[in-house]
């Protein structure tokens, strides 16, 4: 397991209960500085719930959860993002009403500094052209595949240090998710460690040095990506074959 | 559970040894002066009766109930006044609320003792063309005032053209209206506008705009006070000058307080009583009253007073506190003395007496003049 | 006679053109594929389809029968089901209920039986139950046949989905992205399920799809669409060769490769 | 055509009282997705307040000030208790909240000050204007100008600031506004307040305006404002003052053409007639819905 | 379908005592004329609280036009056996025909509205029918009717009333049920399963709306007055709050609800000052710890009363609820 960096993030021992279903069972989880971690398993394992936890937007029931050794368990998910973590949540959740401009500048709600955001802002639409011709649009009526790109335009404007990306590719053409992959590791390479769910177990364990592969609530195998993208058990539930 | 045993005792109030009588009145809602009125004037005189040992040997035991100036909620007060087993009834203060509590008093055949409500359907069935056997009421009715003031109008104020605004979801005003254009007209003046608005209004600018163009010489709003403090107020806002005349629903302390004295310099209206009659028998009324409640008793509450007295006497007079006896008696009452003047009922069940007419000279009544409208 | 035609379809919102002059004929009982980039019109072919959207200029016949102005009920009831690209179950509802209520268009009764639980009623009532249940056991979804839609897993949701589509009875099912949010293993399960249902009910599918290897594996043939028009069409091998597809939607450096891995 | 003049502008006073009640309506409604049916007695409350302060000698602006703050307190307790805790579960469980809100501020004022209607000292001196034989009160002109100022400074809050950013995106999505760094409690909770402030600078003008205060003046102010807020349009602050104008202008033609009768029925109609129409109010957004 | 059997024998019995007990209670004079008052208010607000459940709770429209379509039917049955002296069942019949139509006036341009949209169009139209029947003279103005005969008895009240639970039921539980069901979930996949929206919809409203119209012929005809001022939007709220308390969608919550709140705004008149107060603090609580209604979307068995008895089966639900 040598070469872990830093931890950034680490979740020890992590439990979530949504009322009766206890959809985390003692997560063990860590993030080293600078790394792209990520998180794969079956529909309902829990990944998203793992993000969701991250961010604060659901509680665990016990279990410590640290960024940059703060615990930041209980606090509340506001001030989670100004620690400088950022999510791309499942199922894009962009203000369906704001426009894709109001929605970029709503990503940036926590920063002040004005120049710095208006250049976010012209990066992110130099990525997406595709949001650059939108981007007076009314983002409820923007294509599935289109929402996407602005929710991660979004996450990009809080300009974090650890990103958290829930199934980023799902429903984007291929020519898109190599896009998207390639933008997570430019990201990554700039500086923003990334922890990335997906359904999309190839690519994402291309791109990913380390894995962890949930099941049910309980992580059943981690490692180096490379390693776990040549496992049996692996191959046969997540890369079809 | 404790509740139950009520509705078994058949013979009602009369087994016990007090005799229940239920108050229904306005004690909060929208008109909540008229009914507080009347319930203190009832209580005052109640009170003055058991102090001197009640009648038929038997203390009177008032059943006080709040109908928030809502005909539902006067009918539903009634029921239960009915259930707990009172032998008559005294109240609501308006007309639409002792309607609403009419059938359920009528069906359990127990007299309704009316103490303001004026309108002429009270106490006689138009449709069935009928007197209401168990209604009875102690004030004057708007034919009486609408005429009083139209004759005071035209004959002493020499005024020619006037207008009327009514709240037509409510039967006194609208019948005042009628009953005020039919006798001003029949003396020879003219109605150059007539309006009418909602009970829930406040806002009436437009049809004060519509009146003004008309250049009546005065405005008749035989409504309630707290409408007709804001119809003068907002009129005075708009510059109408000309006086206004109403009826007893302007007989209240708020008209003064919301419409503010100035406004209401030059106005007339109509009423029961005046305090300010020299009559002995009134003024030691008004000391009565004075001392417990600590406020000058309105007209309200020399009805309540009257009314009071006129129950008590009508239960000596049955003899026994049956409800159909005590309605027997009350048909039969003669020349009662009250405050509001001496009083015996017509074939309506209506009494005759005199009406007043109130001038406001900042912001107090002054007694013009009382006139008996019919003999 | 094809089952569909549509002819010079074009759909514009404001100023934009999201279908420009769509022509499409589909044959009974094939399997057409329908991809391009986001934003690209897809999902508004199928809610023109549906009459969901109506065509700013063009036609749309389904056997014969023009679909002009036919509201989405009487649509469904000519044959036409679909399924949604983001899931729209009756969430609160039971799994069974769900297809129940798909059933409505083919097993009705009035609303006097209704009121009054007479005749009709509970003939119809057993014969709804049934037909929904044996629909569930081929769908694989009897074991949740009480549980509220909502609370099934991801992959679930999407079979529900297809058997309340085929509850309809269909000629031609409409599925726009079947695979989204499912991993590889579960998408190859999908696969044969298609191909399994599409035998069983004897139907003609059109199918919007971004995983190439669903498409790929699937259909007959192939329309790529990008900017709201038709920029090729082919069968599958034509179509992951063609040039222009390749730059559009698949991606020039590794093209053919995409799906074959 | 001197009388139709002063009917339209009887109309617009009349409408600029329900457009200041409505603009604080519809912004607490746009953003918390509330039907906030308190806020006529929100109102109510600011204007006993204003009124108390009145009766101890304090001027209009201190009055105004005491007031807004009050309410402004009593808007942050009320969502904090009613409506925090509901607000996720329903909507439709918050209106219960919100009427169980509405009628306990009423009966509770009543209780502790009885249901007598008071009335305002002379904080304000008042003025008629005629122009051209038609007549204008100071009070109309500060109805008509308090509402205009409100509404700018709310475009202002609401699209200019910080805070109405974050206003806006917790309208949409509380939970992806979370994920921005958004405080969704304290948004709302400061969206409460505002809203609340704005009732109750309402209840004084309005207590001013009628003369007379008592605790159920914000049951039909409330509706109409209600009324109005839907009619230009859900969340739309200029929208509210388009539509309280709206409605106070259509009801007092129809009073001046000799309608008054049937003034509700018609002002209902014509927002029957407009929603038909425009079925998300007059500026209203709608977004269709995408299959 | 033994078990079926069960059940009904079960629910018939306990329908009988109730019946039984009622009349006891009146024939003993055990009853007072008060609280028998408070017992038709009951059955009256049953039938209300559950037809607007059906249409706001199942269909998922938010209609707050009820107190318009309740007073319909009690003016044309008032008029009916008041101005025309025809009897009281022709009375029922052309109340409900009357206000199903009503329903139809108000369901069909108001579709296109969503939401709050369409709560505010039909509580317009709800005023709109109050304020024209304050404008008719012949029917008493804003004094309404008087003298209405008081004809309806506990017998008739209630088959009106089981008769009425009873439909809404069997329709809930029918394909046409379903298909609004799953209108409230999703209207635009109801649409795609073949469903006309626009059908049940408005179909829903004139089956709620004609069951008010029965709620209102039933009022007329025990209250003795009918006046426009009742039917005010003040009404609708009481029954959406009853409809609220006792679960939203759930129909055996809203006979629940309207028996509680019922009982409860009754009770509280022994404290008149504080009645209101009361009543609110108990509607914010009800609220706040039980947002979803008492039963929620539940439904309460008769299973569920032999388990936990009376109405600490609500209590269960909440347990199996958390
Ligand atoms: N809000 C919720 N209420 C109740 N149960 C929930 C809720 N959210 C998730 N669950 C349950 O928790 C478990 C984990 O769900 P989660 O969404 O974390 O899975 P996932 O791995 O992200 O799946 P997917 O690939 O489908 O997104 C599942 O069984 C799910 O049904
Ligand atoms: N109701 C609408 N109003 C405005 N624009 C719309 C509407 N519906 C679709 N569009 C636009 O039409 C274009 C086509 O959208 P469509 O949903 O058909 O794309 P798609 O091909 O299905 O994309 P994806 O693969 O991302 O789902 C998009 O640019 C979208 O923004
Ligand atoms: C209290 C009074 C003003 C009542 C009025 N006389 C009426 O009959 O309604
Ligand atoms: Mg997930
Ligand atoms: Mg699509």
């Amino acid at each position: 397991m040598g070469g872990i960096k830093q931890p950034v993030l680490s979740l020890e021992d992590v439990n979530v209960h949504y009322g009766a279903i206890w959809a985390l069972k003692g997560v063990n989880l860590t993030v080293g500085e600078g790394e792209i971690i990520s998180l794969i398993g079956a529909n309902g394992a829990g990944k998203t719930t793992t993000l969701r936890a991250i961010s604060g937007i659901v509680r665990a029931t016990s279990g410590r959860i640290t960024f940059r050794g703060e615990d930041i368990t209980r606090m509340a998910a506001h001030d989670i993002v100004k620690r400088g973590i950022a999510q791309v949540p499942e199922g894009r959740r962009v203000f369906a009403n704001l426009t894709v401009i109001e929605n970029l500048e709503m990503g940036a709600y926590i920063r002040n500094d004005k120049q710095g955001i208006k250049e976010d802002l012209e990066r992110v639409l130099e990525r997406f052209p595709r949001l650059k011709e939108r981007r007076n649009q009314i983002a409820g009526t923007l294509s599935g595949g289109e929402q996407q790109m602005l929710a991660i335009g979004r996450a990009l404007m809080t300009r974090p240090s650890l990103m958290l990306l829930d199934e980023p590719s799902m429903g984007l053409a291929p020519l898109l998710v190599k896009e998207i992959f390639a933008i997570i590791e430019e990201i990554n390479r700039e500086g923003t460690t990334i922890l990335l769910v997906e359904q999309n177990a190839r690519m994402a364990l291309q791109i990913a040095e380390r894995a962890y592969v949930l099941e049910t609530g309980r992580i059943v195998l981690e490692g180096p990506a490379k390693e776990l993208s040549r496992r049996e058990e692996v191959k046969k539930a997540y890369l079809g074959g | 559970a404790g509740c139950g045993s009520q509705g078994t005792e058949k013979t009602q109030g009369a087994a016990g040894d007090t005799i229940k009588i239920g108050v229904n009145y306005e004690l909060s809602g929208n008109v909540a002066t008229y009914g507080t009125s009347c319930k203190n004037g009832i209580l005052l005189a109640f009170e003055e009766i058991n102090a001197k040992g009640g009648v038929l040997g038997k203390k009177i035991e008032p059943l006080v109930q709040d109908n928030k100036s809502d005909n539902a909620e006067s009918l539903s007060v009634a029921t239960k006044l009915v259930s707990q087993g009172i032998v008559a009834m005294i109240g609501p203060a308006t007309t639409g609320n002792v309607m609403a509590e009419e059938p359920v008093l009528t069906d359990a055949k127990i007299p309704l003792l009316a103490t303001a409500a004026t309108a002429p359907q009270v106490t006689f069935d138009e449709e069935k063309n009928k007197v209401r056997d168990f209604v009875f009421r102690i004030c004057i009715i708007d034919p009486d005032q609408a005429l009083v003031m139209a004759n005071f109008v035209a004959d002493e104020l020499k005024l020619k053209n006037g207008a009327i605004m009514v709240d037509t979801t409510n039967d006194y005003s609208k019948g005042l209206g009628e009953n005020f254009k039919e006798y001003f007209t029949a003396k020879g003046g003219k109605i150059v506008a007539e309006e009418g608005f909602v009970s829930t209004d406040n806002a009436f600018r437009a049809q004060l705009t519509r009146i003004a163009a008309k250049k009546p010489d005065f405005i008749y709003v035989p409504a309630y006070y707290n409408q007709v403090s804001l119809i003068i107020k907002q009129a005075r806002e708009l510059g109408i000058d000309v006086p206004f005349m109403g009826a007893d629903g302007w007989d209240s302390p708020e008209l003064v307080n919301i419409a503010e004295a100035k406004s209401l310099n030059g106005c007339y209206f109509t009423n029961h009583y005046s305090v300010e009659d020299p009559s002995p028998k009134i003024q030691d009324f008004v000391k009565a009253y004075q001392k417990k409640y600590n406020v000058i008793p309105d007209a309200f509450a020399a009805l309540g007073y009257d009314a009071g007295y006129l129950m008590a006497a009508a239960i000596e007079k049955a003899g026994e506190a049956d409800p159909i006896k005590i309605r027997q008696a009350l048909e039969e009452i003669e020349d009662f003395e009250g405050v509001t003047g001496k009083l015996s009922f017509d074939e309506k069940h209506n009494p005759v007496k005199e009406v007043s007419i109130i001038k406001m000279v900042d912001g107090k009544q002054q007694l013009v003049t009382k006139l008996m409208p019919r003999q | 006679m094809p089952l569909l035609t549509v002819n010079r379809l074009n759909k514009s919102f404001g100023g934009l053109v999201a279908l420009n002059n769509f022509n499409l004929n589909v044959e009974e009982g094939e399997l057409v594929g329908l991809i391009g980039p986001n934003g690209a019109g897809k999902t508004t072919v199928f809610n023109l389809l549906t009459g969901l959207y109506q065509p700013t200029s063009g036609s749309i016949v389904f056997e014969g029968r023009d679909l002009k102005g036919k509201p989405p009920h009487l649509i469904t009831k000519m044959g036409i089901a679909r399924t949604f690209q983001n899931i729209r179950l009756f969430g609160n509802l039971s799994v069974l209920d769900n297809v129940k209520i798909a059933y409505q268009s083919v097993l009705n009764y009035g609303l006097i039986p209704a009121f009054f639980r007479v005749p009709p009623y509970s003939r119809r009532e057993s014969e709804i139950e049934k037909e929904a249940l044996g629909l569930l056991e081929i769908m694989h979804l009897e074991r949740y046949a009480a549980e509220k839609a909502k609370n099934l897993p991801y992959g679930e949701q999407r079979r529900l989905e297809i058997a309340r589509a085929l509850a309809t009875k269909p000629r031609l099912l409409l599925l726009d992205e079947p695979a989204a949010g499912m991993n590889p293993q579960e998408t190859q399960e999908l696969l044969s399920l298609i191909r399994w249902i599409r035998e069983r009910f004897g139907l003609t599918i059109i199918l919007i799809e971004h995983d190439m290897s669903l498409v790929m594996g699937l259909c007959e043939r192939v329309l790529v669409l990008n900017y709201g028009s038709l920029i090729a069409e082919g069968t599958p091998q034509e179509i992951q060769q063609n040039p222009k597809v390749i730059e559009a939607y698949l991606g020039v450096d590794e093209g053919v490769t995409a799906w074959e891995e | 055509m001197q009388d139709l003049l002063q009917q339209l502008l009887n109309g617009l006073s009349l409408g600029s009282i329900y457009a200041l009640i409505a603009v604080g309506y519809t912004m607490v409604y746009g953003i918390v997705q509330l039907i906030n049916f308190a806020h006529g007695d929100v109102m109510m409350v600011g204007a006993y307040v204003a009124l108390g302060a009145a009766l101890l000698g304090l001027g209009f602006v201190p009055s105004l000030v005491l007031a807004m703050i009050v309410c402004s307190l009593l808007g942050v307790v009320i969502e904090r208790v009613a409506y925090r805790p509901v607000r996720p579960v329903s909507r439709l469980a918050a209106l219960t909240s919100a009427i169980g809100v509405s009628l306990f501020l009423e009966y509770a004022v009543m209780f502790v000050l009885s249901p007598k209607v008071w009335t305002y000292p002379a904080i304000l001196k008042e003025r008629i204007f005629r122009v051209g034989g038609i007549v204008i009160t100071s009070k109309d002109l500060l109805v008509l100008g308090t509402t205009l100022v409100l509404v700018v400074i709310l475009q202002y809050i609401i699209y200019r600031t910080r805070i109405g950013k974050a206003m806006r995106a917790v309208s949409f999505d509380g939970t992806a506004a979370q994920l921005m760094g958004v405080n969704v409690n304290s948004t709302v909770g400061v969206t409460f307040a505002i809203g609340s402030a704005m009732a109750a600078a309402a209840g004084l003008l309005i207590g001013l305006y009628f003369n007379t205060v008592q605790p159920l003046m914000g049951l039909m102010p409330g509706l109409k404002a209600f009324i109005a807020a839907v009619l230009g349009g859900i969340g739309s602050v200029p929208g509210a003052m388009l539509g309280g104008i709206l409605l106070g202008m259509t009801e007092a033609l129809v009073s001046g053409f000799g309608g008054s009768m049937y003034r509700d029925a018609v002002a209902f109609g014509i927002l029957i007639l407009i929603l038909l129409i425009r079925p998300t109010g007059l500026l209203g957004k709608g977004i269709q819905e995408k299959a | 379908m033994q078990k079926r059997w069960s059940a009904n024998i079960a629910l018939i019995f306990v329908l009988v005592v109730i019946f039984a007990a009622v009349q006891v209670g009146i024939d003993s004079g055990l009853l007072s004329d008060y609280l028998l008052t408070s017992v038709f208010l009951i059955g009256i607000n049953i039938i209300l609280a559950s037809s607007l459940n059906l249409i706001n709770g199942f269909t998922g429209e938010f209609s707050l036009g009820h107190a318009g379509f309740m007073a319909v039917g009690a003016y044309v049955g008032a008029v009916i056996t008041v101005k025309l002296g025809l009897p009281f069942p022709l009375a029922i019949i052309c109340g409900m025909l009357a206000t199903a139509l009503a329903g139809l006036l108000v369901g069909l341009p108001t579709l296109r509205l969503k939401g709050d949209y369409l709560a505010i169009a039909t509580l317009g139209f709800g005023e709109i029918i109050r304020v024209i029947l304050v404008n008719i003279e012949y029917v008493g103005g804003a004094r309404g009717i008087l003298g209405i005969p008081r004809v309806v008895n506990w017998p008739i009240l209630f088959c009106a009333v089981v008769l009425s639970v009873l439909l809404i039921r069997n329709f809930i539980c029918s394909t046409h049920g379903r298909a609004c069901l799953a209108i409230r979930e999703n209207d635009l996949a109801a649409s795609m399963m073949g469903i006309n929206v626009t059908f049940y919809k408005v179909l829903a409203f004139v089956i709620g709306a004609s069951l008010a119209g029965l709620a209102g012929v039933l009022y007329a005809h025990y209250f003795y007055i009918i006046q426009p001022a009742k039917f005010s939007f003040l009404l609708t709220f009481d029954v959406l709050v009853m409809v609220m308390v006792g679960g939203l969608g759930s129909l055996t919550g809203s006979v629940v609800g309207a028996v509680l709140l019922t009982i409860l705004s009754t009770a509280l008149q022994a404290i008149p000052e504080l009645r209101m107060v009361l009543y609110a603090l108990l509607l914010i609580t009800s609220a706040v710890f039980r947002p979803q209604g008492l039963l929620g979307e539940k439904e309460l068995t008769l299973h569920i009363f032999k388990r936990w008895g009376g109405v600490f089966g609500a209590a269960a639900h909440r347990e199996q609820a958390q």
